[in-house]
């Protein structure tokens, strides 16, 4: 893939931080409104789509490493299966943390309420344990799927 | 002669699908509604997340969410075996 | 029969996809085709979880007393969109694959393998 | 904290967690990727076997995820239950055994056989991930995690069958057939679980089947269920990806691959048994899977007997054994609604078809395990090129003789304890289908003595000097399918007794099955 022109890469300077920080919002906030871990990693990675798409394959290679991805990608998937390991006091994937009062534990205002991020038990940590591995997982695929284009490409002129 | 019974088993398909969708019940009108009652109901006190759907993907089907992230995990490494030849 | 148009529409949607799988000869196409019926798939599962006048089922700031719409459909849409994108990024590579050893994408050029 | 009491979810978990550390180890040593898979699927295979004995002493277990107690399937006093849920009878728990041992047999044989090849951390996390989803489809109780779980092997063998493909094309092309005919089963599994969630609001199999009232859209769910849960399993007519994706994969995964359409195959019986049992018309649906079975049989040798290429002949002949598992299920089936003949030779019929398919995971893993030695040490697997083998492998020749009197049902070996008892019931039922089966059988023995002749007898050949025995490795993980070969068929009443009746009784009583969950037996 070739870079395109300055003034899709001036818009991508610009934006592509919101569309990053929008992500981790939905992530963070996944057990409030809508959205969640699956959600808000599409769209942290739909930014990575936007950095590879107009920068070109061979440049963004420079900003975004294959390696580091899925590093966080096994790190994430490693932390969600930690999590559904760690109730297994009582059953595999047990809310342990809902309603403890400690982390996350508050017990939430039955009906209607303005929302409390402190509520939960684990499902804010597994937002965030999915969160880290859809987004990576979007970064690995498009980047190696780019690399592999080239390759394809290269192959069919000699 | 691929194409001929490529033909009947596409019509006998899409037959059992037109005859489902006309049989289904009434759109927007489900006729059971327990189980989706009860997260609704429940959902909060159980799990303390105000977003059921959440708490339903996270808790309530959470080993759903699991295989869900492995189906994910499979298809980047199938991918990135598949490229593994490829210098970046 | 009117009130289940939604449906129709669906079964629509996939019948295109299942059409194309059969008919077209190009590996792109056939991609395409399995992901038309993923989506029209996903179209159903959220089609049957639909009540009239209900909103969405999040108790955060939600206007009181109100119906709300049944939320495992939409659990399981999701989880059937992710593993969507999976199959999705998993055959186009194959495609590319082929592609690569082949350098053509007609499904009468890619055999080798047959009898 | 009773580790007991959560063997069911250890035996998936483990080999998960292995896959999800085998990437990051393989960063910093190759080697150490196989053992690590190797180590968690041993442990899986333990503990498989530590269930099999508590299920089939005590009775069915479930393991509910997430609940107060790995027991608690209804919530304070509902009638239905709310979360997955893992539900494993005698029926399930035998498609584990295979599952565990021929995992475990193709990671030992794998250690030596993928070593040259490249991306071995990916090989062997892919490996623990089918794994995995197969386990996950013979034990869930839930009907859309048996779809995830479904996706899970699928994906996972498709990244596999198309491992070699980055230099050459042939395994690309298998692994696209294969990916398009999984994702349309899958989606049709889903629009149809879409069907039983409408009309009932239920996703749990044994909650669906106490209400299920085969009304019209019921038939259709059934309509769509068993085409493609037959082709996911390489029934004819839908069994074209069968030869290319077992010709095409590696030795050892070709192995886990006949284990995962026997998955697919376990999901069908246990719609057709466990779902709907006598509430849908047995007479004609049995006689549907019946067909299915003799057109597999025949169709499936006939087109075994031309073939050259080794492992494309083997895996018509997988289509082909797959057969007799169909038209012993099926008959039983048929006779489901009739208590009479069902005790006379269903029974018997059920018992040949569910043996059969341990049988047939044990001798056909075997077979695709010599011919990937045999590609191994000559490179290649045309028929015509190679021969006189037999002077260079006396282990691999003595392991494909086993294996070969197996699969034609010649004594003492396993294959012949099954065949006979879908021999003797079917006969009862319909002599003609006996009569298939048996005009089958003796085709298949006739295209074994071929490859036999062709790949290890005749003059030592100059091209294959260097050719020597496989590592010990290998040898050892063909041994072991070996020994339990002889063993089931020197004592077949002993395994029919103890593992395939409960599986069969757990089949047809589809009241222990809901009770189980639903309580009130």
């Amino acid at each position: 893939m070739k870079e395109m022109s300055r003034i899709v890469k001036t818009v991508t300077n610009f934006v592509y931080g919101f569309i990053i920080i929008f992500g981790f919002y939905i992530i963070a906030h996944g057990h409030l409104t809508p959205g969640g871990g699956f959600q808000g990693g599409a769209v942290v990675g739909s930014a990575f789509a936007l950095l590879l798409v107009s920068y070109g394959s061979l440049n963004s290679t420079k900003f975004l490493k294959k390696d580091i991805f899925s590093l966080f990608e096994s790190f994430g998937l490693i932390l969600f299966i930690v999590l559904g390991f760690s109730g297994l006091g009582i059953t595999f994937f047990y809310n342990f943390l809902a309603n403890s009062g400690g982390w996350f534990g508050n017990a939430a205002v039955i009906g209607v309420n303005p929302g409390d991020m402190n509520t939960g038990g684990v499902i804010p940590l597994m937002n965030i344990a999915v969160g880290l591995e859809v987004l990576s997982a979007f970064g690995v695929i498009v980047l190696t799927m780019a690399s592999g284009a080239e390759f394809t490409k290269k192959k069919e002129k000699s | 002669m691929k194409k001929i019974i490529f033909g009947i088993a596409f019509i006998i398909f899409f037959s059992f699908l037109i005859v489902s969708a006309v049989n289904m019940r009434t759109f927007g009108e489900p006729a059971f509604s327990e189980m989706d009652d009860y997260f609704i109901e429940n959902a909060q006190r159980e799990t303390g997340a105000n977003n059921v759907v959440t708490s339903i993907v996270f808790d309530y089907r959470g080993f759903d969410t699991l295989g869900e992230a492995t189906v994910l995990f499979t298809a980047v490494v199938g991918v990135v075996a598949l490229f593994r030849g490829v210098k970046k | 029969m009117i009130g289940n148009l939604p449906y129709v529409a669906v079964v629509i949607f996939i019948g295109l996809g299942i059409y194309t799988l059969m008919f077209k000869k190009n590996l792109i196409k056939i991609a395409i085709g399995v992901v038309l019926i993923e989506n029209g798939v996903n179209l159903f599962l959220i089609t049957l979880g639909y009540r009239k006048g209900a909103i969405a089922p999040i108790y955060t700031q939600a206007p009181s007393g109100q119906a709300m719409v049944l939320p495992t459909p939409q659990a399981l849409t999701l989880t059937s969109i992710v593993i969507g994108i999976a199959t999705t990024a998993l055959i186009l590579s194959v495609a590319m694959m082929i592609y690569k050893h082949y350098g053509t994408l007609d499904t009468d050029e890619v055999r080798r393998l047959k009898g | 904290m009773n580790l007991s009491n959560h063997i069911p979810i250890l035996i998936i978990a483990i080999p998960l967690l292995a896959a999800f550390l085998v990437p990051l180890i393989g960063r910093i040593n190759k080697e150490a990727t196989g053992i690590l898979a190797t180590l968690a699927l041993s442990v899986s295979l333990i503990l498989t076997i530590a269930l099999a004995v508590k299920i089939l002493t005590v009775g069915p277990q479930v393991y509910v995820f997430g609940a107060t107690s790995p027991s608690l399937t209804l919530p304070s006093g509902l009638k239905f239950p709310v979360r997955i849920m893992f539900q494993i009878d005698a029926m399930g728990i035998f498609m584990g055994l295979i599952t565990a041992v021929v995992s475990f047999v193709g990671a030992i044989y794998s250690l030596m056989f993928m070593k040259q090849n490249s991306g071995l951390d990916k090989y062997y996390s892919l490996l623990l991930l089918l794994t995995v989803g197969v386990f996950g489809m013979e034990f869930t109780g839930d009907i859309f995690n048996f779809f995830v779980f479904l996706e899970i092997a699928s994906i996972a063998s498709v990244a596999l069958i198309s491992f070699r493909g980055i230099d050459l094309g042939e395994p690309a092309e298998a692994g696209f057939k294969y990916m398009v005919v999984s994702s349309i089963s899958a989606l049709v599994v889903l629009f149809a679980i879409g069907i039983f969630y409408g009309q009932y609001d239920l996703l749990n199999f044994a909650a669906l089947a106490s209400v299920i009232k085969y009304s019209q859209l019921d038939k259709i769910a059934l309509g769509l269920l068993i085409p493609v849960l037959a082709m996911k399993a390489g029934a004819v007519p839908m069994h074209m990806w069968t030869p290319d994706a077992y010709s095409e994969a590696p030795a050892p995964i070709t192995m886990m691959l006949v284990a995962a359409s026997q998955a697919s195959l376990y999901a069908l019986f246990r719609v057709v048994f466990s779902l709907y049992n006598i509430s849908l018309n047995a007479l004609t649906v049995g006689w549907i899977i019946i067909i299915f079975g003799l057109l597999s049989m025949f169709i499936g040798v006939t087109m075994a007997i031309i073939q050259k290429d080794i492992k494309r002949l083997m895996a018509y002949h997988a289509v082909s054994q797959t057969g007799y598992m169909f038209l012993g299920v099926g008959v039983g089936l048929a006779v489901l609604a009739n208590p009479e003949a069902l005790k006379d030779y269903g029974i018997t019929a059920m018992e040949g078809g569910i043996f059969h398919i341990m049988n047939h995971a044990m001798y056909k893993g075997l077979l695709f395990l010599t011919a990937g030695a045999l590609f191994f040490r000559s490179g290649t697997r045309d028929l015509n090129k190679m021969g006189g083998l037999a002077h260079y492998m006396k282990y691999t020749t003595i392991f494909f003789i086993i294996g070969a009197a197996a699969i034609a049902g010649l004594p003492p070996f396993n294959g012949f304890a099954s065949k006979l008892l879908i021999y003797e019931s079917v006969y009862k039922f319909n002599p003609l289908l006996s009569i298939v089966a048996m005009v089958v059988s003796i085709l298949t023995l006739a295209s074994f003595v071929k490859v036999f002749h062709s790949a290890f007898l005749g003059p030592k050949l100059p091209q294959f000097k260097e050719v020597k025995e496989v590592p010990r490795s290998m040898v050892f993980a063909m041994a072991v399918l070996s020994c339990i070969i002889i063993f089931f068929g020197l004592f077949p009443d002993l395994i029919v007794k103890n593992l395939v009746h409960p599986a069969v009784m757990s089949l047809i009583e589809q009241l222990q099955y809901t009770g189980t969950v639903l309580g009130g037996m």
